[in-house]
């Protein structure tokens, strides 16, 4: 691709970029967000249409103008965001485009075959799924994976992976390193994104840097060292330590549960604490039963057993407006879905939540909201411009500093961090931790932070509790004993 | 009921049924009437008065549905009506032809029909039709407001509900006396839907399209339009219309507007009087054995106006 | 920051409705055209009047529509407001009338707003099925016959001019359009009004009681349907089974056209008021050109089709 | 595997649809008691042929709001192919009816989808306006007058019956379901109008062209409304004006009832014919009950949001 320029609307998000990708590497892409990765590769897909520029495929000048373009020149792309059918099968979502027939001229579907084959990809990849499961039931870390199958069973020349991993947890992204060898080693080339950098030292024979919408190096892997490459990307370093403060062992107990159960019998009996000022991490594989916890506390799922006593008061959460009421807030994981109101613009997200906390029968005070939200964009170095612009307009970072914000502007007692910083570029998940520590610190706020990332958890929570199947197994504190990766790691999976 | 009013035809002879099916002597008849739709306060009176009229005789048993202007419906309602084994069938074709296979039908099965208010085509046997003429009533329609204007004038007509079996036969009558009276001159026609509300905008717009001078009278096919037209009149301040609106029916509020002076005059078709007369060709069907029906029972419409309203009992 | 909020606000967000303007405007500039009489006072005040009971009806259902709702009850919502209040205004009065009324149209709408949040009916089957059975409810109630003797004087509500010249149902209809207006855009409720159809699991995981939002907007739908009811009614001073037949799919053209998504999370009061006009004004020019009949069911769907495809189309431009 | 399969099929796919069939069995039995004449071969029969106008116009119908279409315009196209065909059966004779009537069909739902899809109408809007304009171009063709004169031997095809008892529409309904229901569950263009409904982006993005199937949908549901127009015109060897109003919401209905999703992607032909009977059977069971026609509207909207309410209660009470 040589000199690509891209613009929306007379806004340029991509300028003069070149990219190159040869047969059979791993090619990943940097960037923070809004960098334009996503916009590029979506070009290469034929999504979108380029401003100006070129794209050469085997020394050969092509025009792309649509998915099914690129498809036919070998090109399959997995998109950020999680687009599956969710009413039909995890095969016919599989083979979505490329049926397999009974009768090829009559076009009559071989059902049973295709459930067959995507099986034996399936099994093939070492997947957990079964190919006859609708996907609107699953989770969206086994979405990610069908949508990995699928382009794996395309037999495409080029496979663009957008943040592969980002719902994924530790063991599928070892599951889709070993696909990603041996498609490599069939010569297939990957262009591969994602914020987490170990990843991209770990799969890349190469890497691009781009900053706003700018190319800045090309380089091999192996050469780069991880300051180097966060240098490239935000202009200037970050890194993540271990910043946990004093023990707040002597702060008021906050939040207790004891005994919480769902109805669906996913979660058993699961019981913990926090405290005010306190962080505590939930650590667990994907499917473990964080979110779930989560949304128990929150009201947003139904509890079959359990108590809550939040200020030391039993209380019964049954709603979001109750928990918001008693100033728990809660960052969503899936920020699409149940974060944000796309349709809406930044500032109506913004103060969506705040607004339960004005009094009734007033006409709102505009004015007032309007530099609350001001305040909260310079406080969270937000991206955008001004209240009035459509959130879907906004970067994913920035959309989910938005959501966070969002909850922020409540001042709640408890938050509640669900993955906050996935997708998220490694300046602002920096800048997302020094906003966690500092409400714990200056706000007294308790924070219950879920992630899969463990280096953040283990850098951020006083107490980390390990979920596993439902069930909190272990609590461990952070000051007093000698936390790695590699001991939460076993604790997780055995 | 006055059956002066009526004038029992026998003129086509291939069209007389006689009453041969009626001697089993049941204690209940069961007899299904079918309008041609609820929405017309006309049909569901002569349904009512039929009903009523049967009820006092004491061993019928009426059901009563509505055809909702769709001939598939009525059709369908009919074949529910033999699948019951009804003893007779009365019916206001919601169309005039629509309806003759389903009549076959019932002709096949034995069941007497009578049809009210409207007639059915060709092809099928009905016991005898008890119906008003709606082109007749059209040309008295044309004839009355001739006489209004003293035979010369620009003329609004109001229409009902596009494609409605007596909208188009109205206007047939309406425009066929007019034929060749080129003095009097419809200069505006646009349907109400037989609906005041709509009546109220389009007489509305219609005056400010024609000033005061450029229209001498309007004419309604129906009474709820009439009411409307004169509402309308009197919000523009246009009282020159006011007495030179006629309607369509003799409802209570058309009686009032007549005697208030607002309304001229209207044809009265006595929806009443047409469900009496079926009840009373029922009954007459069902306790004579020998009873021989004519194949039209043709109800006289009358002109109402200020001098005779009294006269007339209003329709509902 | 002032002047670029205010500017990309009327770029961006007022747009639908801005465009719809245009047309209204384009239209409005043909009817001169075609007969100057058009512009008179007198039809104008007449277009006010007789668009009301439309313009009302389409204040409530806006609210049903952003929520992501459908409602197709507000015709027989209407109809049933205005049987009851027919016989309460012979018996026990203005007041009366009009209080058992409005409690007409706030009992359907909660009936629907219930079936759609508690039991989770589509909410287009839900109205369908209460337009169906409410329907059914004035038809026995009357038995299909029109009833009449509603006192003359209060025929001032539905026809009457102030000083003779501004016709009272286009008052309440600009009074209840600034009260709706305010209500949508300056209330934290009309804020969740937009939130819970743009996104109603975002909103719900917020602490917005989406359901109670759900269920007021159908309640001010039947509200407002109750509202043009009376209206209906008392212009007529009479009431039919079959009245406001029809109305559900004038009014939501009117929203519509005006610029409301059906898709829930947009729309405006002042795009409901010219949706109202572009398809109010249709009958009067036609009138007004002397087209006849016939002409007017096909010259009125191309409109609607017309006027909301330049949107799709200078939409589409502008992105 | 395989037995793990069909039983998580029976379970999840067509739950909705078992659901439904339930209802309908329900329905059945209540009415056996009420009247024991309705289970008698006449009746059945009687039914069957009442049922298939909208039953076969259903059909179509469902390929629309799988993909996540409305299609309002039904009922005019229905009339408006009644009304060209009648001219043609008149002049040129049945086959030249036919053809030229399923040629309407395919015309109006083409225009619906050029607009859905190229320029971007919602579908709801887009069918309205064809609803109202091609309602319009019936009248004025017709100028509202009946038109009658189709030879009397084609009425076999809307009221006939074979060997006296099965009737020809019935037949036709059959056959068409199906071939319309192999087309859906085991054609590749099925399975596309499924991924378009459910997730209109994902089908894009793998290469499905979701604006040809989305077209087809329309065109499809288009050609189903002129097949129904033809039955309909052949059972009362006329057209008029104002046929079939109103149709758009009983089949609709029937689709809905039948477990098909306003939202799209859901929806089976099975569905569709036992949303059929359930609300075809309703008018039939009302008269054999001798209950008054004032009842059955109100009857009938309570049983369409009842049926759809039990689908959503059952739904909720499987999760
Ligand atoms: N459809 C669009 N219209 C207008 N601007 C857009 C559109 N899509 C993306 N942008 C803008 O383009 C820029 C690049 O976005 P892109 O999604 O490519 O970023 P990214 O590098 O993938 O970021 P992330 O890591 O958050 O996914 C952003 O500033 C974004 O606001
Ligand atoms: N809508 C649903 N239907 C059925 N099962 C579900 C649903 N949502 C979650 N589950 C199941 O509930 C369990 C807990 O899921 P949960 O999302 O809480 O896990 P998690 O630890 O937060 O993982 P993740 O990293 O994916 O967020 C999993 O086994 C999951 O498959
Ligand atoms: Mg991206
Ligand atoms: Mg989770």
């Amino acid at each position: 691709m040589r000199g690509i320029i891209k613009e929306f609307s007379g806004v340029r998000v991509l300028n003069q970029v070149d990219f190159e990708l040869k047969t059979g590497e791993v090619h990943a892409l940097l960037g923070a967000n809004g960098a334009g990765k996503s916009t590029l590769m979506k070009i290469l897909n034929g999504i979108y249409t380029l401003t100006e520029g070129e794209i050469y495929y085997d020394g050969k000048k092509v025009r792309i103008h649509s998915p099914r373009d690129a498809y036919s020149c070998g090109i399959t792309m997995i998109h950020q965001e999680l687009d599956l059918v969710g009413c039909r099968d995890v095969s016919e979502n599989i083979y979505l485009g490329r049926e397999l027939y009974k009768d090829r001229a009559h076009r009559i579907l071989d059902r049973a075959g295709m459930r067959r084959e995507a099986q034996t990809l399936l099994d093939e990849l070492e997947f957990d799924l079964r190919a006859e499961d609708l996907v609107e039931k699953l989770p969206p870390a086994k979405q990610q994976l069908i949508l990995i199958a699928r382009t794996v069973s395309c037999n495409s020349r080029v496979i663009v992976m957008d943040e592969p991993t980002s719902s994924l947890s530790h063991n599928e992204t070892k599951q889709l390193f070993k696909v990603i060898k041996s498609l490599k080693r069939k010569g297939i080339s990957i262009i591969y994104i994602s914020h987490f950098l170990e990843e991209i030292f770990e799969v890349s024979d190469r890497l691009t840097v781009l900053r706003n919408g700018e190319k800045v190096t090309t380089a091999v892997t192996s050469e780069c060292s991880t300051q180097q490459l966060i240098q490239w990307m935000i202009g200037r370093e970050s890194v993540v330590q271990k910043n946990i403060g004093e023990p707040k062992n002597d702060h008021e107990m906050l939040l207790e549960c004891r005994g919480l159960t769902t109805l669906r019998d996913c979660i058993k009996n699961v019981s913990f604490q926090i405290r005010k000022g306190e962080i505590v991490g939930f650590a667990g594989v994907v499917g473990a039963g964080r979110s779930e916890i989560a949304k128990m506390i929150f009201g947003a799922e139904k509890m079959a057993a359990g108590e809550i006593y939040l200020d030391g008061e039993k209380v019964v959460i049954k709603s979001p407006t109750q928990a918001v009421r008693h100033g728990i807030s809660m960052v969503p994981e899936d920020r699409k879905q149940e974060g944000l109101v796309l349709k809406l613009n930044v500032g109506a997200n913004m103060w969506l939540s705040y607004l339960n906390k004005l009094k009734r029968g007033v006409g709102l005070d505009y004015k007032s909201l309007n530099g609350k939200a001001q305040q909260m964009f310079q406080h969270m170095s937000i991206k955008c411009e001004g209240v009035e612009q459509g959130i879907d307009k906004l970067s994913g970072g920035n959309q989910q500093k938005v959501a966070i914000g969002k909850c922020l502007l409540n001042e709640p007692k408890l938050l509640i961090l669900d993955q906050p910083t996935r997708g998220i570029d490694v300046g602002a998940k920096g800048e997302i931790y020094r906003l966690v520590t500092e409400l714990a610190r200056d706000n007294n706020t308790a924070i219950l932070y879920i992630s899969d990332e463990l280096e953040e958890i283990i850098a951020l929570c006083d107490r980390i509790y390990i979920v596993k199947q439902g069930q909190c197994v272990k609590e461990i504190d952070n000051h007093t004993q000698q936390v790695t990766k590699a001991l939460l790691l076993k604790d997780m999976v055995d | 009921a006055d059956s002066s009013k009526v004038s029992a035809e026998s003129s086509d002879e291939s069209k007389t049924a006689s009453a041969a099916s009626s001697t089993d002597d049941k204690e209940v008849y069961e007899i299904g009437i079918c309008c041609a739709n609820f929405e017309t306060p006309m049909q569901v009176a002569w349904m009512n008065a039929a009903t009523e009229a049967l009820d006092a005789y004491g061993n019928y048993k009426v059901d009563q549905q509505d055809g909702k202007d769709d001939p598939a419906t009525q059709t369908q309602i009919i074949e529910n009506f033999i699948t019951q084994k009804k003893d007779m069938v009365i019916v206001a074709p919601t169309q005039t032809d629509a309806l003759v296979a389903a009549v076959k039908e019932c002709n096949e099965a034995g069941i007497p029909v009578i049809t009210v208010n409207r007639t059915l085509g060709e092809g099928a046997e009905v016991l005898t039709e008890v119906n008003m003429d709606c082109v007749e009533a059209g040309r008295m329609s044309a004839q009355m407001v001739e006489k209004l204007l003293g035979g010369e004038g620009k003329v609004a007509y109001l229409i009902g509900t596009l494609g409605a079996g007596p909208q188009i036969q109205e206007s047939e009558g309406f425009y066929k006396y007019l034929e060749d009276k080129p003095e009097i001159e419809v200069v505006f026609e646009q349907t109400t839907e037989w609906n005041k509300e709509t009546a109220i905008q389009v007489v509305e717009n219609m005056l400010q399209k024609f000033p005061a001078g450029e229209i001498d009278a309007i004419v309604c096919q129906g009474p709820d339009d009439a009411v409307g037209a004169v509402a309308a009149c009197e919000a523009a301040g246009r009282t020159e219309l006011l007495g030179k609106i006629i309607a369509f029916d003799y409802p209570s509020y058309v009686k009032e507007a007549i005697e208030a002076g607002t309304v001229y005059g209207t044809i009265n078709q006595d929806p009443r009087l047409q469900g009496v007369l079926a009840a009373e060709v029922a009954n007459e069907y069902f306790s004579n054995a020998d009873a021989e029906f004519g194949a039209l029972s043709s109800i006289e419409l009358s002109v109402v106006t200020k001098e005779n309203a009294d006269d007339y009992e209003v329709a509902w | 920051m002032k002047t670029g909020f205010l500017k990309s606000k009327s770029k961006k967000t007022t747009s639908k409705e801005f465009t719809m303007l245009i047309v209204l405007v384009i239209m409005i500039i043909i009817c001169i055209f075609i007969n100057p009489v058009f512009i008179s006072m007198s039809n104008v005040m007449n277009l006010l009047a007789q668009n009301s009971i439309i313009g009302v009806m389409a204040l409530g259902m806006v609210f049903a529509l952003i929520t992501g709702s459908f409602d197709m009850s507000v015709s027989s919502t209407g109809a049933l407001t205005a049987v009851v209040s027919t016989y309460m205004f012979i018996e026990f009065g203005l007041a009366a009338g009009i209080f058992t009324g409005l409690c007409v149209g706030i009992a359907v709408g909660l009936i629907n707003g219930l079936l759609v949040t508690k039991v989770g009916v589509n909410a287009f089957v839900t109205t369908l099925g209460t337009q169906t059975s409410v329907r059914g409810l004035v038809y026995i109630i009357t038995g299909a016959k029109p009833i009449t003797g509603i006192p003359a004087d209060y025929n001032f509500i539905g026809m009457g001019k102030i000083g003779g010249i501004f016709p009272v149902p286009a008052l309440i209809w600009i009074i209840l359009a600034v009260i709706m207006a305010f209500v949508l855009k300056k209330t934290r409720f009309g804020q969740y009004v937009y939130a819970t159809g743009g996104n109603r699991k975002a909103a719900w995981l917020s602490g917005v009681n989406t359901d109670n939002i759900k269920i007021s907007a159908l309640v001010l739908s039947g509200l407002f349907a109750a509202i043009g009811g009376l209206i209906y009614t008392l212009r007529i001073l009479m009431c039919t089974a079959d009245g406001m037949d029809g109305y559900e799919l004038k009014v939501m053209s009117a929203c519509i056209v005006g610029g409301t998504s059906l898709d829930g999370g947009k729309g405006s009061i002042s795009g409901c008021i010219i949706g109202t006009f572009i398809m109010g004004i249709i009958l009067n020019i036609l009138q007004l050109a002397g087209v006849s009949s016939f002409w007017q069911d096909a010259i009125t769907g191309i409109i609607l089709i017309g006027a909301v495809a330049i949107d799709s189309i200078t939409a589409r431009r502008r992105e």
